[in-house]
Formats: C-alpha cells, sequence, structure tokens
C-alpha cells in the first residue's frame, strides 16, 4: 500500500508531499523525503520495554510500574523539570503543560538551546515573516545568514526557497540571487551568487554596518568593518535594496555565537527597515519538526513560548533563570523528565552532569545518551509515523501529520496522561 | 533603627523566592510573624522559619526606620528588597537574583556578589554591590520598553553582560569591567564603566555611557573628537545611528 | 615538536549527524559526529595524516575526535559536527538568556595518539550504570 | 433550572424589563421546566448572555501577539486552582482566560474575526482550548486569488462554489474582508488606496471584490452578511472611503432577514482630516448615513486607554503604525490569501489622537439611533482588551462618566468631536441588545442573544436592580455589576456563581457549511488542483482543517437553493 501526501517527522522544513510504502504493518519503502527524512521514516532499533534502574542497572519493568515510579519521582521533587517536546506531536506537548501545571515543575523545550534566542530577539522587535510559499512565489533574494540548509534542511531550497518555482519566480534558481554570509564556505554558499565569510562572533557589527548603509548612512563607515570589506557591504545592500521581494533566513550560526539574541534583535530591525525601500520578510530556520508546535502551544496555553517555571502555581518565564541549561548548569533541579528530546547529547557536557546527580525519567522511542543517565526508561511510538498529530512548520503553518503503521508503544500523549493520572492519585493519596 | 536579623538555617540548592524580605512588609511585624511570612522553596510554600533564623529587635515600626540585616549565603535567595520604597537591606553575604527588583526607595547593600537582575526595572533609592555582579543590572523584564527608571546603583567589582538593557533613566557606576552589550536600547539615564566593555549602548536612543578602559565600538558610532572628563582625555562618539541615536559614549581607548 | 594551535571552535549540523541522530549508539553516529574539521592549513601545520586523531582542549574539557581537512573553513577556525564530542568544549554559561554559546569557543588543538572515545565511553563519568548509585 | 422573578431584558421578544421567570431544560428555554435547581434572581438584571460577534481570541495572529508580548504576559496572572488552569495576559490572554473573563462577564458566545482558510488549524486548535463559551470563526477572503480572479472575471457562481469549499476548508462561519485588494498587494510591499485602485497583477478593484463577494454571500444565504474591515481603515479621512463603499453597494440586496452588510470597527474607519494634525471625528456623517439605511451595521471598536495590541489582516496598516510609533512589529505574509500584522501600542488620554479615537467610538453608538445598527465591541485587543466591556457600557449609560472622562484628556476632544454635547444615556435594553440580541441577530445565530422557547438557555444575571439604580448616576456600581456576573448560565448549567467560575462546560464551534451546485464546484475544483500544483507549498490533500480539530461542531447549513 502506498501512502501518499506522508508529513515528514525531522526537520523545520515539514515536507508533506512524502510517499511512503507499507506492507504488512511494516516501512518499505520512501519516496521524495531527503536523507535526513527517509533515515528518520525507516526507523532504528527501539527500546524494547520499560525500564528502571536497580542497582545501577536498567532492568526491565512493566509500563504501571514505570508510570508510578516516574510520578513518584516528579512529586517528591521541588523543581522538577520537563524537557525535550519537539519531536512530538502538539496534543503530547499539551498535555506536558497540563502535567507541569499540575507539578509546579518548569517546562522547556529544545528550543533553548536552538532558536531561544531568536524568540527573545522577537520579544524586543516583533518578526516580519511570511509562509513559505510566499517566498516560493516572489522572493528574487534569498539571504541564507549562519544557515545552511545544504545540510540540515536538504528540500529547503527545491520547495521553498532558492530553487522553488511560482508564479512570480517561473524561472526558479535562476531568476533568483542568493547572498550567504557565514565563518565558513558551507555546502549552501558553495551555491550562493555571493559569499560574505565573517569572523566568528562579529555578526552584530556587520548587520549595524548594513543598517547604516541601507539607511543612506554608509559614508561614515570605516573601509572595513569586523574585517569585511565595507565595499561588500555595499553590495549586499544594494541587493537587498533592490530586490523585489527579499527574504532574510537565519539559523544556529547567529543564535550560538556570540551576542546572541542581540544578534537577531538586529538582524529584525535590519529587515524592518528593508521594508521602507521594498519588501523583505525573515525566518528562522527551525531544526527539529515540531520545535515551532511547542512555542506554539506552549504560547496559547500558558502565555510565553518555552522555559515556564509553575513554580508558584502561575506561569513565569525568563530564559536566563527558568531554562533548562540554566537549572540544570546551576544545580538548580532536583527531578527530570525528558520527552522527544536528547539533552546528553545536545546540552554542554559541564551541563549534563546535573542530571547525573538527579533522577531522571525518559520517554524515547529510541536509545540515546540520555537513556545512560535515566532512572525510568519508557519506550514510546514514534509520532508522525506510528501516532498522528499535529505540527507547525517552521513558519508556523500547522499541518496534521499521518499515521502510517500500527505500533505496540504507547504514543507520547498516552504515556503523559497516564503519569499525570498517577500524579492525582498518590496525591490524593496523600 | 529596628534591625531585623536574617539568617540561613542551611546551604540552599533549590533557589527560594523571598520577595517579602523587605522593609515594607516587615517593617510593622512582630518577630514571631516576621517568621510566619511565606517563601517558596521551589513550588513549596513555607513560613519564613523553616529555612531562615530570625532575630534582632522586637517591635513595631515604619519602612524608613527598618533595617534587615541578611547574614550569610543568600546566592540562591532571590527577590530581596523587591519594591522596597524605603529602609535598609544589607546582605552580608552574596545576594540572589532580582534583588532590589522594582525598589522605588531606600538603600541596600551587597557585601558579596549579586546575580543576574540586580536592580531590574529600578525607579528609585541605592544599591551598592561590594563585589561582581552578573547580567542584566537594572535592566527591564522581557519585551519591556523600559527597564531601570531612576535610583543609582554601584558597583565596586566587575558586571556581566546586558548591563543597563534599556535603562531610561538613573545612574549605573561599575567599577571594573562589563560584559557584553551595556547600555543596549537605553534611551536616558547615566552609565558609568572604570574598566572596559564590548559594543555598549547598541541601539542607544539616548543617554551617556563612560568607558575610562577599552571598548570596542559599532561601526554605527560616530566619532565626534575628544574632550577632557574627570582628568581624563575621552573619544566622545555620537550613537547609535542605526535608530537615528543622539545618545553619547565616551571611550579611552577603542579596538 | 608538539605543535599547538590556538583556534575557534564552531559547531553545527550536517546531513550526516541528522541522518543518524536517531540511532546515537549506532557507529554511523559515532562516524559521523566525533570528528573535527581543520582548515588545510592548519590541518597541514599539526602534521597529521587523513584520520588521524587531535586532542581539543577548551576550558571547560577536552576531547579527542579525528582529523580531516575542509577547504571551506578559514584559517583559525575549526569545526565539530553537533553532538556529544563537541558538547564536551562547550561552558555551561548561558549567557542570561538560556542558550549555551555552541560557536566561538576558544581551543588548543594538538595531533595525539589517545583514540577517540566511543558514544558510551564519553559519558562514563556520568553514566548511572557506572557510578552505581541512586536508590 | 428556573431562573425566579428577575428583571428581565429580552430585546428580541419585546421583553424590557418585566419581572418574569425562566425555565430551562437540556440546554434550552422552555415554557416550563419539570424539575432542577431554582435561582432567585428577585430584584435582579437578567439578560441573555452576551454575545461578541468581533473580537481576535484565536489563531496566529493573537500568538504572535503573545510570543512578542512577554511583558503583557506577566500581567493579570491568576494563580491554578483545583478547578481552573493559570491565567496570563491583559490584551493577549492565555487560551483559558479568555473563557473565564467572558464567563465571568456574563458572555457565553464569542466569534474570532478573522482566519485565514490555510491558518484554520491553527485557530481551532486554540478555539479548542477556550473553555465555556461556544465560538466560531470568520474567513478571510479579501485577497484570495481565486477569489481576486472570479471578482475579475465576474463570475459570483464560481465565487460562491470557492466561498463555499473555503468555509469547509477554515470549518469558518461567514465571509471576512480585510482592506480589499491591499493584503495581496502587500505581498510585494504595496496597499490599495482606494475602492478604485486597482491590485496589482489582478486587474480588479477593491470595489469589485467587495460587491462579487457580497453577491456571493447573498447567493449562498449565509447566515452572516459579508463582514467589511473597510479600505484604507485607520488613515485621517477615511469616512469618505467609508461611506463609499457602502454607496457602491446599496443595490445589493439581502437574501436573509439581516443586514447586507456589517462594517466592522467602524471607529477606526470614521475618520475626517487630511492628516494626524487636522485629524478630526466623522461620526457625525457615519451615524447620519446608518439612520437613513437600514440594510447596513456595524460595530464601535471602541478605543481603552492603556495598553492594546493591535492585530489584523490590515498588514499595511500595521507597517505604518509600527514605523510611526517606533514599536515592535510583526508581519506574517500568507501564500495566495492574505497578510496580516501585530503592532503592540499604548493608547494615551493626553495623546491628541487616541482621545479623538475614543471620542468617535462612543459617538458612533450614540448618534446612531437604533441600537441594533451598532454592536458594541473594542475590536479586542485592537482598541482594546474585552475585559474592558463594562467601561464601555457605562460611557454609554452616563453623561456625567463621559463629562468626567473628557476632563481628563486631551483639550482638542470637544473640537474635534461632538461627543461632549450628546446627552442621549442608553437604557438598559439598548445596553441589551447592542451585546445580546443585535450580534446574535447580525452574526444570524437564531438560537442566542434572545430568551424566548427554544433559544438556548444561556442567561446572564447581574447584581443590580434595574428597577431602582440610576446608570446615569451609579454608574460606578453598574460597571462593577457588568464586570463581574452573579449568574452566568450557559447551555443550562452555571458556569459562573457570585463572580467565580464553578463549571468548565467545553463550548460549541459553528461553522457553515453551504451547498453550491456541482458543475461550479468542480471548476474550482479545477482551479485549486492547478494552484496547488504550481503555487502553495502544501499539498491540497493535507490543507482542509480535519475533524480532529473541531470536537463539539454546531453546523449551520446554507447554500444555493
Amino acid at each position: 500500500m502506498i501512502i501518499e501526501d506522508v508529513l515528514c517527522p525531522f526537520c523545520g522544513c515539514l515536507c508533506d508531499d512524502i510517499k511512503v510504502e507499507v506492507e504488512e504493518n511494516q516501512i518499505v519503502g520512501v519516496k521524495r523525503a531527503c536523507r535526513l527524512g527517509s533515515s528518520k521514516i525507516r526507523g532504528h532499533e527501539r527500546i524494547k520495554a520499560p525500564m528502571i534502574r536497580v542497582d545501577g542497572k536498567l532492568v526491565e519493568t512493566t509500563y504501571e510500574d514505570a508510570y508510578e515510579k516516574a510520578a513518584r519521582i516528579l512529586l517528591n521533587a521541588k523543581r522538577p523539570l520537563l524537557y525535550g517536546w519537539c519531536s512530538t506531536v502538539c496534543e503530547a506537548q499539551k498535555k506536558g503543560v497540563l502535567l507541569a501545571e499540575e507539578l509546579g515543575a518548569i517546562i522547556d523545550s529544545t528550543a533553548t538551546v536552538c532558536h531561544g534566542p531568536s524568540i527573545i530577539g522577537i520579544e524586543e522587535k516583533g518578526l516580519a515573516g511570511s509562509t513559505l510559499g510566499q517566498i516560493k512565489n516572489r522572493a528574487d533574494l534569498i539571504v541564507f545568514w549562519g544557515s545552511n540548509p545544504g545540510e540540515a534542511h536538504p528540500r529547503h531550497a527545491q520547495r521553498y526557497s532558492s530553487n522553488s518555482q511560482g508564479k512570480y519566480t517561473p524561472e526558479g534558481r535562476k531568476g533568483r540571487k542568493v547572498i550567504v554570509v557565514d565563518v565558513r564556505k558551507t555546502r549552501t554558499a558553495k551555491n550562493a551568487d555571493k559569499f560574505i565569510q565573517i569572523r566568528p562572533g562579529t555578526d552584530y557589527e556587520i548587520i549595524s554596518a548594513l543598517r547604516m548603509i541601507v539607511a543612506g548612512k554608509g559614508d561614515t563607515l570605516p573601509e572595513h568593518i569586523a574585517g569585511v570589506s565595507k565595499a561588500d557591504l555595499e553590495e549586499v545592500a544594494e541587493m537587498m535594496k533592490s530586490a523585489r521581494f527579499g527574504s532574510f533566513l537565519f539559523g544556529l550560526g547567529l543564535t550560538h555565537t556570540r551576542g546572541r539574541y542581540k544578534n537577531i534583535d538586529n538582524a529584525l530591525s535590519l529587515v524592518a527597515a528593508l521594508n521602507s525601500h521594498t519588501k523583505f520578510v525573515v525566518m528562522a530556520m527551525r531544526g527539529h519538526y515540531n520545535v515551532t508546535g511547542f512555542g506554539q502551544v506552549c504560547a496559547w496555553e500558558t502565555g510565553f513560548p518555552m522555559s515556564v517555571d509553575f513554580s508558584r502555581g502561575m506561569p513565569y518565564f525568563n530564559p536566563g533563570e527558568t531554562a533548562a541549561c540554566d537549572v540544570l548548569g546551576r544545580r538548580e533541579t532536583d527531578a527530570m523528565l525528558v520527552i522527544a528530546g536528547d539533552p546528553a547529547s545536545n546540552f554542554p557536557k559541564t551541563v549534563v552532569e546535573g542530571m547525573a546527580d538527579i533522577p531522571v525519567i525518559q520517554i524515547d522511542p529510541f536509545e540515546n545518551p540520555t537513556t545512560y543517565l535515566s532512572d525510568v526508561v519508557i519506550p514510546s511510538a514514534v509520532a508522525g509515523v506510528e501516532v498522528e498529530g499535529t505540527a507547525y512548520r517552521m513558519d508556523g503553518l500547522s499541518l496534521r501529520m499521518k499515521k502510517l503503521v500500527d505500533s505496540e508503544y504507547p504514543s507520547d500523549e498516552e504515556i503523559l496522561a497516564n503519569i499525570l493520572e498517577c500524579v492525582r492519585r498518590l496525591r490524593d493519596d496523600n | 533603627m529596628r534591625e531585623i536579623v536574617i539568617t540561613p538555617l542551611k546551604t540552599f540548592s533549590i533557589p527560594i523566592e523571598a520577595e517579602k524580605i523587605c522593609p515594607n512588609i516587615v517593617s510593622s511585624l512582630a518577630l514571631k510573624e516576621i517568621e510566619g511570612i511565606e517563601v517558596w522553596e521551589g513550588n513549596r510554600k513555607m513560613p519564613l522559619s523553616d529555612l531562615f533564623r530570625i532575630s534582632g529587635d522586637e517591635g513595631s515600626t515604619s519602612p524608613e526606620d527598618t533595617l534587615i540585616s541578611l547574614k550569610g549565603d543568600f546566592s540562591r535567595v532571590k527577590r530581596l528588597g523587591e519594591k522596597m520604597s524605603a529602609g535598609e537591606v544589607v546582605v552580608k553575604g552574596n545576594a540572589g537574583m532580582h534583588a532590589g527588583n522594582s525598589m522605588t526607595g531606600g538603600e541596600m547593600t551587597i557585601k558579596g556578589d549579586a546575580a543576574d537582575w540586580l536592580g531590574r526595572e529600578m525607579r528609585g533609592g541605592l544599591i551598592t554591590v561590594k563585589g561582581n555582579a552578573a547580567n542584566y543590572v537594572g535592566s527591564g523584564y522581557r519585551g519591556e520598553s523600559c527597564g531601570m527608571r531612576g535610583g543609582e546603583i554601584a558597583i565596586e567589582g566587575s558586571a556581566g553582560d546586558y548591563l543597563a538593557e534599556h535603562m531610561c533613566g538613573g545612574k549605573i557606576a561599575v567599577e571594573g569591567d562589563v560584559g557584553d552589550f551595556p547600555g543596549a536600547s537605553n534611551r536616558g539615564g547615566t552609565i558609568h564603566i572604570g574598566g572596559n566593555a564590548y559594543l555598549p549602548g547598541a541601539e542607544m536612543a539616548s543617554g551617556t555611557i563612560i568607558v575610562k578602559g577599552r571598548a570596542r565600538v559599532l561601526p554605527s558610532y560616530q566619532l565626534e573628537g575628544t574632550v577632557g572628563l574627570e582628568g581624563m582625555t575621552l573619544k566622545k562618539f555620537l550613537g547609535d545611528l542605526v535608530d537615528n541615536g543622539k545618545g553619547n559614549l565616551y571611550a579611552t581607548s577603542v579596538e | 615538536m608538539v605543535v599547538l594551535l590556538k583556534t575557534i571552535m564552531i559547531s553545527g549540523r550536517t546531513l550526516g549527524q541528522g541522518a543518524t541522530c536517531e540511532s546515537k549508539t549506532s557507529s554511523e553516529f559515532f562516524k559521523a559526529t566525533s570528528f573535527c574539521s581543520l582548515s588545510e592549513g592548519d590541518y597541514n601545520n599539526l602534521r597529521i595524516k587523513e584520520g588521524e586523531n587531535v586532542l581539543v582542549t577548551a576550558p571547560f574539557g577536552q576531547v579527542v575526535v579525528s582529523a580531516q581537512n575542509d577547504d571551506g573553513l578559514p584559517p583559525g577556525v575549526i569545526f565539530i559536527p553537533m553532538g556529544p564530542w563537541a558538547n564536551v568544549l562547550v561552558g555551561p554559561d548561558t549567557g542570561g538568556c538560556g542558550t549555551p554559546q555552541y560557536k566561538g569557543i576558544e581551543v588548543e588543538v594538538e595531533a595525539t595518539d589517545m583514540k577517540v572515545k566511543d558514544v558510551r565511553e564519553l559519558f562514563a563519568d556520568l553514566d548511572k550504570a557506572e557510578r552505581k548509585v541512586r536508590s | 433550572m428556573i431562573i425566579k422573578g428577575g428583571t428581565v431584558y429580552d430585546p428580541t421578544n419585546g421583553i424590557f424589563g418585566e419581572e418574569m421567570d425562566i425555565s430551562i431544560e437540556n440546554g434550552k428555554v422552555v415554557e416550563k421546566a419539570k424539575t432542577g435547581d431554582v435561582i432567585d434572581a428577585k430584584g435582579l438584571l437578567v439578560m441573555p448572555g452576551g454575545v461578541d460577534a468581533h473580537a481576535h481570541i484565536a489563531g496566529a495572529k493573537v500568538n504572535t501577539g503573545r510570543i512578542m508580548r512577554p511583558e503583557d504576559g506577566r500581567r493579570g496572572l491568576e494563580p491554578k486552582t483545583k478547578l481552573l488552569r493559570p491565567s496570563t495576559g491583559y490584551t493577549v490572554p492565555n487560551c483559558y482566560a479568555m473563557g473565564y473573563r467572558y464567563a465571568r462577564l456574563g458572555y457565553t458566545t464569542t466569534f474570532e474575526a478573522a482566519t485565514p482558510i490555510i491558518e484554520s488549524r491553527h485557530t481551532h486548535e486554540e478555539l479548542e482550548e477556550i473553555p465555556i463559551i461556544d465560538k466560531g470563526a470568520l474567513t478571510l477572503f479579501g485577497n484570495n486569488w481565486e477569489v481576486l480572479e472570479c471578482a475579475r472575471d465576474g463570475d459570483i457562481d464560481k465565487l460562491a462554489a470557492y466561498i463555499s469549499w473555503g468555509l469547509r476548508a477554515s470549518r469558518g462561519y461567514g465571509v471576512k474582508v480585510v482592506n480589499p485588494g491591499g493584503g495581496e498587494a502587500w505581498g510585494f510591499g504595496g496597499n490599495v488606496t482606494g475602492l478604485d485602485d486597482p491590485v496589482p497583477d489582478f486587474d480588479v478593484t477593491p470595489r469589485e471584490i467587495i460587491r462579487s463577494l457580497m453577491k456571493a454571500n447573498e447567493m449562498l444565504r449565509l447566515p452572516h452578511s459579508v463582514h467589511l474591515h473597510t479600505n484604507n481603515l485607520g488613515k485621517p479621512g477615511n469616512y469618505a472611503t467609508t461611506l463609499e463603499t457602502l454607496k457602491a453597494v446599496e443595490d445589493i440586496a439581502s437574501s436573509m432577514d439581516r443586514q447586507v452588510l456589517h462594517i466592522t470597527h467602524m471607529q477606526f474607519s470614521a475618520y475626517g482630516g487630511t492628516g494626524w494634525r487636522d485629524f478630526e471625528s466623522k461620526a457625525p456623517e457615519i451615524a447620519d448615513y446608518f439612520n437613513k439605511h437600514d440594510q447596513f451595521t456595524m460595530d464601535m471598536g471602541q478605543l481603552i486607554f492603556g495598553s492594546a495590541t493591535t492585530m489584523t489582516a490590515d498588514a499595511p496598516l500595521e507597517y505604518a503604525n509600527a514605523r510611526l510609533l517606533h514599536a515592535k512589529w510583526s508581519n506574517h505574509d500568507i501564500e495566495l490569501e492574505e497578510s496580516s500584522g501585530v503592532v503592540p501600542l499604548s493608547y494615551g488620554r493626553k495623546m491628541p489622537i487616541n482621545a479623538i479615537q475614543w471620542a468617535i467610538g462612543l459617538e458612533l453608538a450614540l448618534l446612531t439611533e437604533s441600537p441594533w445598527k451598532i454592536l458594541m465591541t473594542t475590536d479586542h485587543p485592537n482598541g482594546g482588551p474585552f475585559v474592558n466591556y463594562p467601561e464601555v457600557m457605562t460611557l454609554l449609560m452616563s453623561k456625567p462618566k463621559r463629562d468626567e472622562e473628557i476632563a481628563t484628556l486631551h483639550s482638542l476632544v470637544p473640537k474635534r468631536s461632538t461627543l461632549a454635547t450628546l446627552d442621549r444615556e442608553l437604557d438598559w435594553g439598548e445596553i441589551a441588545i447592542m451585546t445580546r440580541a443585535a450580534p446574535a441577530k447580525i452574526l444570524g445565530l437564531k438560537d442566542k442573544g434572545h430568551l424566548g422557547i427554544g433559544a438556548d438557555a444561556d442567561v446572564t444575571i447581574y447584581n443590580l436592580n434595574p428597577e431602582k439604580i440610576d446608570p446615569s448616576k451609579d454608574y460606578k456600581k453598574v460597571k462593577e455589576a457588568f464586570s463581574l456576573a452573579k449568574y452566568n448560565v450557559k447551555g443550562g448549567e452555571v458556569v459562573v456563581k457570585d463572580g467565580e467560575i464553578v463549571s468548565l462546560p467545553q463550548g460549541r464551534t459553528y461553522w457553515v457549511d453551504a451547498t453550491v451546485p456541482e458543475e461550479h464546484a468542480l471548476r474550482v475544483e479545477a482551479d485549486l488542483v492547478d494552484k496547488f500544483t504550481k503555487y502553495y507549498s502544501i499539498q491540497k490533500s493535507n490543507y482542509m482543517v480535519q475533524d480532529a480539530y473541531v470536537t463539539n461542531p454546531m453546523v449551520v447549513k446554507a447554500g444555493v437553493i
């Protein structure tokens, strides 16, 4: 059986045109997906059964026992942290927010180690964006700044940006200019019309210089700005102003480097100013397929998009104080639930050390380094392959993910609902 | 002056939220009543006396006439002196995040270091730090257009990143170095930095920043000449011109 | 003579890292993320051969990774794919905004005979099975 | 259940202040209930549950407002309770606060004012999370490529078929039109300047778009009329465009017993002056026109001093606002369909423009003779948050209250508006019309906004004795009582008692399923296949809102007979 128009549960592109061939409840073919998506949909070796740690060893147990152990750990904690959330569907994320409320926990997503600074930048300036289809149909200039879709979002160029075709862009790549700004000549940079190589950590100054040139005040600038020639920046500014529709697509190159949210803040201002000259939009190249969804769910449920602390019964938001790396790095949390994320691999090792000293619950289909630090391990069905539900693309468009095959594992939502029920029951017993 | 002494009973790992440790709240309370004021350890609410020993003078007085002495390590005790309008708070150790948050008057002295968001959204009064202060001294809450609007913060050591972000008034003086982006998006107020600074006054609309050490200055600042100030010769810049800013930035040497 | 190269480390996504990141215990993931790319000049200066290892040292930790050259890198900048090897070098400071600085870390690189740890070994000091603690 | 002995205002049924009992069974008003609880409402004001026909309560724009405004989120915090989830926000509350606050005001139904079809899944995800109240969403059609092409070709049959499809795809209730043509022009940074300024590349004018959509709307016999945000909204001198728009559609007849066109948040479209310097009210001209024409309705879009978050599909307006006020600016252009923007701002009493805008909203309501023609709204959260409705009610009911306010405003108010000269004070019945009966009638909700037999048992009891209280003098008491309902009964269930939420039923979501002749549906289908193949960034099969997102639907049938 061929299932058409499947959504890909890998990156923020959330491609929705995948064809998947299923035979006897097994995925036997994946078409149109990139290497990343295909690998995810085809699947990997799974965690077989729920486990709890006994005398240092993870030993298999029942789901009921794992739920109860998890609930006890969370109930005993004074400052539990519920972290992950981006490789699952919104239905599970909603349940997670409810669990966080019930526990008086901190809930935070993987956004805080990727585009968290972008969100803080947006809080400073707002974001002039669009859906990806708008770029496909209209953009004649694409700026990739600190983003490398050639490796991180392989189908982005073809479906949405530099190489896509639409109403006002019938020639695709030929009718467009592509500028790449990066510290290294990436796969994406090799296909650019103009590549500006900058030194790490100088993005803010370069963007300020561009803002000056765009505002017609370039004459006060020195000949070189952080090592980049003014002439190069003048050329970039001219390309931006003379475009009919420009788009500024930025990645972790801006958020992970010195300046962090200030880099984004400045880029958002540059784009706002460009709109006085032409049409320009800006977008964060979000990583996980539903990291955007967590921000949306968390915002409508709590008023804030991430790093929400429910300790005092109402949401308190302050990344720098309430983000996962903040509280783990400072050893301020006394229990952690990890779902649909792998902090042991993705946090700085110095922060991961904080997980070694506290009880950790993991909900995930796959074994990963977080498993080594977990005390309760609950295997789940793969969202977007074995479970249907909602996901938000990097541009904020929501789509419904399909269920392709049946699973012997419970969904993230079911697992969370069970833990929540245990929490409520144990609390009532006391 | 009535002195109330508060001492932690243990070393905290989970931060304590104790905005009620504030002259405005405790001045009129008997010691027994102060023991009962509510603080939070993570998601548990408890009386102050579960976590701290309370001693000092009995009686009831006005906030103006109240001194709160905090003895020991308060580096994980947050929101000390929040919204205080008068009186004195002395921390004889380190202070946790948000010390002096939204204070409008009175005096706070921190003998050790101050954590992030010291004097956030301060309106008046004086905060003195003998040690170092971390990030966001005198800044605003996320998304707000105004941080500190009045009062004074004096730091004898160094300060972290985003010092005085969105500052709209008042004065901050740091004797040592500061981190990245001091005075970002400020609209008024005065910042004195004794040591070095990295990209001061980004998007400054108005206000004054003086850097006596080295500063890496944004390309969107225009050099206007040199001036003598406090016996030193300083370069004077106008900016931040990205936003037609009219701020004054002075620095001795420029990277 | 040991050459000690002072560089800036950046980490980031790659196709290989993305394709294997849901099977982190696999040899494919190990291959895709436990290496370091250097500019041709830096690579030659270290006097190493293709596939030999380097020890990378940052203020917060050190890690052994295999070395390769990448003509897209400028001198003085090295690249390690996003993942546990790179993250040994990243400090805990979240800069007041919740996000560690994964790019632009000052490191020193030198050739080494030490082998690259596999993922399990890399976490041996934190692995609860090794620590035999927790009740 | 019986609500006994209250002083009832039920304007739809001609009841103005009669002492009577309301009997309720199975969620409906009945002749006589057999059993059930008795609520003693003796000496208390009883009205149908409030109906808000225009507010931005759910969807991408609202959430954008939340995400860019943590400083708003931290206002209005209320912790979780055994029953309630935490509340946050003032201008952009979280979903739960939305439901709780409407319920406490005595409201039971609210319609989200603008959802682009492609992003309606998101709108419904949020609507589902809003507790208690019944909801619906108006679907944006004014800048949609298929609409522009049908209007250009004068193909009303096909346009009607597309609307039918679009309402189903979005699970939407009616046809919302925002700055027709301007949103498309904004795709390349442009706008349209008036009714006859053609949309770039589409060879169609706003006049043609509005007329075509109205004709299609009436052809489909939709329960609600076209709901229009005019061109040039928010600009000085725009009253001329507004009147020109109305005159341009005078010949179009309504197919139903309701208006043929609703112009929304009229305050923003009733401006005189050639610029901000000579900015003035043209509310008298607008009200005069409405007094002479019975086929049109409007809502106030009243401004509230303090913080607001403007959010609209009128993206060029938002860019202009942001540049003028040096404010945060979010923009979101939506492929083939719309554009939109979000800008937070603060309205100041001493700001001449804001003070005059405040006066214009009130003038419109006081100068329009029939309360059936003008609804009370603040265009939440554009003019200000809906929690301020009691403030607006008291301003309308009390001349002394208005005088007291005017004294605190910029001195230009009496010079640039007529408000200070108006003595009219609305009575309980007129308030009941503007907040209950008329919005239900204008939306075409037959079972809402009244308490006749068969109506939904949505009943509000306020802690006021309308016989004894003089709202002109005791406006403080009136505001207090309207702010926290004594009882709010929703669908026969007590949801608020003494100002506290006591139960959390899941409200229903209204949407319109309109049928069209198959031949036209097939023509639309062919167009859509083409557009999805060439232009949309998603697949057609993934586009339509699935049933999973509307768990408690109330489907209203319409269509071409």
